[in-house]
């Protein structure tokens, strides 16, 4: 059983969850009622959470201010999983990867090439909608870390096979005697794959492309799409896409982009208006009280006039507080405060992710001739006519 | 193997892609013919069997004799070719000609089309000939006073337009889900589907984690092309799938508005087990069981087996009505459901939070929208209300290149929007946890807390 | 006197002035008091536009149908001018155009460079701002057309000076002879350009490049901006770039965005559950007709029940309009109608230019060395110190 | 020729750029010494004379003695290097070292920093040798043990990251607007010049038609930034310039804020020539002629020069204000401006319409914001007030490129938002004709058409 391709209703002793923090910091558990959830803000014991439904809040009383934490348990879903993973980890982000899924028509019919299999986030949500999924790692070290990764998470039962492999060298083909989760029995020496669907995540797809014909399936049309950084890339994947009798070439790049809920407060001219009438008033009273002042003082000497005057005459920085104070300045105001009227607004991420990669789809039907099987039926139902 | 999505296959729906870049859905019968206008006509036998996917093109010889009517002007009989595979792979200018070009175009000006020699009526002479688009093409190259003094780019413009215009090509693929938005969006029918794109449906497929085993709540305004998308995602077209998935439809209208899925190659048996529909109304004020109770018993077996004629019938016909409302009542109050997925005009704080109370904990929330405005509306609603959890708005665009090796370069001009998606999760607030006496505050900072996490 | 760089306040006899008749359809006429500008609306007189003020909305009552039509005259711009160029002309669009000012600094200091002319709505941008700009057309046909059309628009007395060549193959050193629009005077044999920026939109920069030392301001940083459609351009230009140092090599693409202001109905669920309960009672009283009808005929022929039986149980069509219509269903509504409620919306175009061109800038300090005039500054403040 | 705007000068502000990629803006004072914290110092006499925009290198040798206190750290004191002249053109990996590289790092798995052999502390020596930066490079590439195992990709960051760490090289560059705004953005004062991008900015002054003679009615809520970018494009940093082109900039406070034209290089004499400041309420309730005349009256020349002492100075303060006072109510009631610019956070609809009553006819109108929805909110206000025409949204957004050749591809990240325009022209309705009986059905149709016109 897989955690990712079954609902479940209740958290229970050794599932696989999510523990959501915050948006940035999500982290895997393995719910074991002896174990305990460490924040900085406080510890969550995981028998709190068990026997819960999936989805619920945790709350506990932080130690250093007696409020509450609160953390979310979730159940795994391959988007979930994505997110959990570290950023610096390079990985297939959400908008490309159901871009590439949607483009490949993946669903229970697809048997599915991946290669490679990197952090195996892409892994995970073929591995939810296809019938079977090939993945591919030539990096020894990364292979192990999926190989553990997907048996885990219950992926290895269900529709995954991973092989460690540089299949731009070696092609695709899984052997007896391969570094593969593959099981062969005593009769099989290969695997049949018939891919009709696959993913190219490679520095150099161009080398791998070649070697694709003797694992695709031949009796329908057949999907690929290579995930490039570079322009360059590109431009050798099309020369050898032609060459390989692959059409209906397209590439595109996908843009997806997050935005923040966010609200602005309306002040409006008359409010600003107003504010700086009362800045005038208050200071036009000033002026008349030093000028009391200053009458007061020629009366003692008349050479002072020049300086105090000066100081009446020009603007000055006004000094009182002013009392009319509509937009709350010099106070701090939460976004959303109820005694000032806002806006709604959006406000796009500050770094954006501009540049994935480029997606080049392809497609091949390596057996073009007509279906007996289809055109019997064909000449059954025009002798039926006849 | 040949499965109705790998084959041609007879009656099924088919789009067809012609050389125009345009496309038209058909309905494959036995013996029928398709007429493409302009691109001339074909027998539905002769194609049947093909891989989806296929490329044909029409050729005309002596023997050509039958002919159909047009589809667009009536009156207008195209005569029915017959058809050679292509290999699909389009023929580069230099393998049409061996041609020269010119590094710019300085020596062209303004000369319009003088310089074709062939005149249109030669051209419909040739056409009538049995001559292949390819060998026509280069026959109106050759033609072509100043072809060489065009640039590279200008030449391939100026093949391109000459394809489009003579080629006898078309393509059978299969009418997947995206297919039929592209065919709607080509057609301008563009407000019909909420201005949905692809990329914005491959995106609410898998945020929405909709899966074959799953059961999801929906509204779809888009007259069944999101439930056609989801269909395929949870089924692949397979009408004999052993999956048991569900999608229940609820509607704003008295009927559901489905019509899209008669394009699908779905029987109608395989979409009453897969796809229940249900009023607003009915959801939200669903029936009581004893409401039904009190106005129908149903009878045992042998029973209703016992009454006669019009008395029996009348039976079975309210036996169906109580098994409908008894489904109303589970889809209303009993299911919790895997995910909410919406394309609907409706006021959205007024409708998802409501809808939300079915769907269960940890499962996803998706809200396709047109419009950004409606969503960050909705998103400030559920941002204040603990059920959900981090609600974002997000924007997917997929921008196409041209792919001429020497000339890559995004396409000048696409379509734009594509609409909008918020996403969340459903979650179960904690009680609010009652320990020492200055619980009231530890109450407010409960609501505060929890905003502040889902924000960072 | 151009009318791009003078402010005019009133529409006089002979302006060149721009009419507007809707975003996409925006005309230049010269003002003469005997003309008249036709619409498919209606036809209006120049004598009714001079004397009014730039800006100025002139209504006419229509043949047709006496209501009536307006346009507005404008004075030129720059980027009214770009709107009113026929599409089909391939120019630089104001985001590009905007930005490669921007970033070449242009202003009264700047001495500029363009190569091609083009359709020259580009040149009208530059001629506003810069000091001189010198601008080079390949093609003679559209050298006349733009020669004439500077002439007209009072830009080859102020700062514009456009030369037909082909600056790939010839350079840009403008001399005695060349088909331009300078006037030498005896002693003069060619022109001492000087630019501080440039311009090139031409198929193939990398050959212009090579030309640009010679026609360069030798005493500052100059800046070049090259504008093209395809990456490999991109590629062939970075080489010669570097080649010829040019440094702080930057390429970028602008993406510009209009958007439409609109409006959406505000339908609430509660309103779209009234109109059902609305539907539903309406049903229930049709239902209730029928059956008092049905008990009339079962009366008289019991084997009729079952059809008329059928169609109450089952679910009818409504036929009955329904009265409870909160959002107008079946009526043509106008956005905005105030019998609604309504949410503003933004609409992106329906088809927006998705990419125009690639933008290569690249900078070049010709000398290096010192400035003396401004080491003399420095020593004569340091004896002074002494 | 050496102007301040094409050479480095004395007592100019400029912006300097390390290896970093982090800038910092310095004032060049005579005799001054500049540090650059871990980059080094350098004395501003070296650099003056020199092209703005030349790169220089420190050095130190044993004639090095001077230091300078660190600008970040107090009392951490930098040595002051001399500085030779870089050719700007920055070397590429094969020139530095003909090393090798892998196709893919596969022979290279977390092995940390332990394979770089020298110590932190050998480049620290090796640093306070007279070395040249590259030099210092290239010794630690040859230091590194599995260097040739990484891809060039790898390599290429590697040295970067290193370049970034010890090169000691500046740029000395012009402070032009588009300098100060992005090192604004680098010092994070985003929400301070209101998430403004240098795009936008160039949009703004295109679509406003700024140009050297024009007088334009501004709200700049940014400190100075937008005022600064339009003295750019209107006089070029000539502080000589005859032009005579005017801002007329209204603020909603008591006092404006320009503090970031303090970076400019524009005189005091420059910027009270071609700024003119007033608050709102001074603008839209100006004094009338009369009240302040009612207030004092100006002397004649003669008269005024035979006031004596006090009463004298007190005269010319007098004046002053009286000036002002007459300049207030120029602005506020006689000017026809030649555009609006604006950038304010205030309300928009009920600010812009009333700054709008006093720009001419046919003038562009230019808002900025860093939201959408409020420029919205501000086009439907427009849009039904006849004396705008064709109000526009508008967004502009720069991608940056990654310019390595056989690499080339978009930035993987970049800066989020930079704003949005509005854009209109200020035109100036119709009266209403009347000819006919039937004045009202037309003044209706009128309204609409206009509309209708401004749609299409």
């Amino acid at each position: 059983m897989s955690y990712f391709t079954e609902y479940k209703d209740v958290i229970q002793e050794g599932d696989l969850a999510l523990i959501w923090i915050s948006r940035d910091n999500i982290k895997p558990i393995t719910i074991d009622v002896t174990a305990t959830f460490n924040t900085r803000y406080g510890s969550f014991p995981h028998k709190d959470m068990i026997g819960k439904k999936y989805g619920s809040q945790i709350a506990i009383r932080t130690k250093t201010n007696k409020k509450f934490a609160f953390i979310h348990v979730l159940q795994p879903t391959p988007e979930l999983w994505t997110l959990s993973l570290p950023h610096r980890t390079q990985i297939v982000y959400t908008p490309d990867s159901s871009y590439i899924m949607q483009r490949l028509n993946c669903g229970p019919s697809s048997t599915v090439i991946e290669a490679g299999t990197g952090s195996g986030s892409f892994s995970h949500a073929f591995a939810r909608s296809v019938k079977q999924l090939y993945t591919f790692e030539f990096h020894p070290v990364r292979y192990e870390q999926a190989l553990k990764e997907f048996k885990d998470h219950g992926l290895l039962e269900e529709n995954v096979i991973i092989t460690q492999r540089d299949v731009c060298a070696n092609g695709f083909t899984i052997k007896k005697g391969d570094l593969t989760s593959v099981t062969f029995s005593d009769t099989e020496e290969s695997v049949d794959i018939g891919a009709n669907a696959i993913f190219l995540d490679l520095p150099s797809p161009w080398d791998a492309i070649p070697h694709l014909d003797e694992v695709i399936s031949h009796n329908e049309k057949v999907g690929l799409c290579c995930f490039s950084p570079c322009i360059e890339q590109v431009d050798k994947t099309l020369e050898v896409l032609e060459k390989f009798g692959w059409t209906n070439v397209e590439m595109v790049e996908i843009q997806g982009k997050q935005y923040e809920s966010r609200r602005q407060m309306v002040r409006t001219l008359d409010d600003a208006m107003e504010r700086l009438k009362d800045i005038k008033k208050r200071k036009l009273e000033g002026v008349e009280r030093r000028k009391r002042q200053l009458e007061n003082l020629e009366n003692d000497d008349g050479n002072i006039e020049d300086e105090e005057e000066k100081k009446i005459l020009e603007p000055q920085p006004l000094t009182e507080k002013t009392k009319y104070n509509p937009f709350g300045k010099g106070s701090r105001i939460r976004e959303g405060d109820s005694n000032y009227e806002w806006k709604q607004v959006t406000k796009m991420e500050t770094e954006v992710k501009s540049h994935t990669s480029y997606l080049t789809f392809a497609f091949k039907t390596m057996n073009k001739t007509r279906n007996e099987e289809k055109v019997g039926i064909l000449l059954a139902s025009l002798s039926k006519k006849k | 193997m040949g499965e109705s999505w790998t084959h041609i296959t007879l009656d099924q729906h088919v789009i067809i892609r012609l050389p125009s870049e345009k496309c038209k859905i058909v309905h494959l019968r036995l013996n029928g013919s398709i007429s493409l206008g302009k691109f001339g006509a074909f027998n539905v036998n002769d194609v049947i069997g093909y891989p989806l996917g296929s490329k044909f093109e029409i050729y005309y010889d002596d023997e050509t004799t039958e002919d159909v009517e047009d589809s667009k002007k009536k009156n207008n009989r195209i005569a029915v070719g017959k058809i050679r595979l292509l290999s699909g792979i389009d023929k580069k200018l230099e393998q049409l000609n061996g041609v020269d070009s010119s590094e710019n175009n300085k020596e062209l000006i303004n000369l319009g089309n003088d310089i074709q020699k062939l005149s249109t009526a030669d051209i419909e002479a040739l056409k009538k000939q049995s001559v292949s688009s390819d060998e026509l093409i280069a026959k109106i190259i050759e033609s072509h006073g100043s072809f060489k003094k065009k640039t590279a780019f200008s030449q391939e413009k100026y093949l391109k337009r000459k394809k489009q215009k003579f080629a006898k090509e078309f393509t059978v693929d299969y009418l997947s889900s995206a297919s039929l938005l592209d065919y709607l969006i080509d057609k301008g029918d563009i407000q019909r589907v909420m201005d949905m794109s692809e990329e914005s449906m491959g995106l609410l497929l898998n945020l929405g984690n909709i899966r074959p085993n799953g059961t999801y709540l929906c509204m779809d305004e888009t007259g069944g092309l999101l439930a056609y998308f989801m269909l395929e995602r949870m089924f692949g077209g397979d009408n004999d799938s052993k999956h048991t998935g569900k999608i229940v439809i609820v509607h704003e209208n008295e009927h559901v508005n489905l019509d899209l899925l008669k394009f699908s190659n779905y029987s109608e048996e395989f979409i009453k087990r897969h796809i229940v529909t249900i009023s607003l109304l009915d959801f939200f004020e669903a029936p009581t069981l004893h409401e039904i109770n009190s106005n129908f018993t149903p009878l045992s077996k042998e029973e209703a087996f016992d009454l006669k004629g019009g008395k029996k019938n009348t039976y079975y016909r309210k036996l169906k009505w109580y098994k409908i409302q008894l489904e109303i009542i589970k889809c209303a109050t009993e299911i919790e459901y895997d995910g909410l997925v919406t394309a609907t005009t409706l006021n959205l704080p007024s409708v998802v939070p409501k809808l939300s109370e079915r769907v269960h904990g940890s499962r996803p929330i998706v809200c396709f929208s047109q419009f950004k405005e409606t969503l960050l509306e909705l998103s400030h609603v559920l941002y204040d209300d603990l059920r959900f959890l981090a609600p974002s708005i997000l924007e997917t665009r997929c921008r196409p290149y041209q792919t001429v090796r020497g000339k890559l370069h995004p396409l000048m001009t696409m379509r734009g929007g594509g609409g909008y998606l918020l996403w969340c999760h459903r979650v179960i607030p904690a009680p609010e946890p009652i320990e020492e006496p200055e619980g009231e505050t530890a109450a407010a900072s409960q609501t505060e807390n929890a905003k502040k996490a889902r924000i960072e």
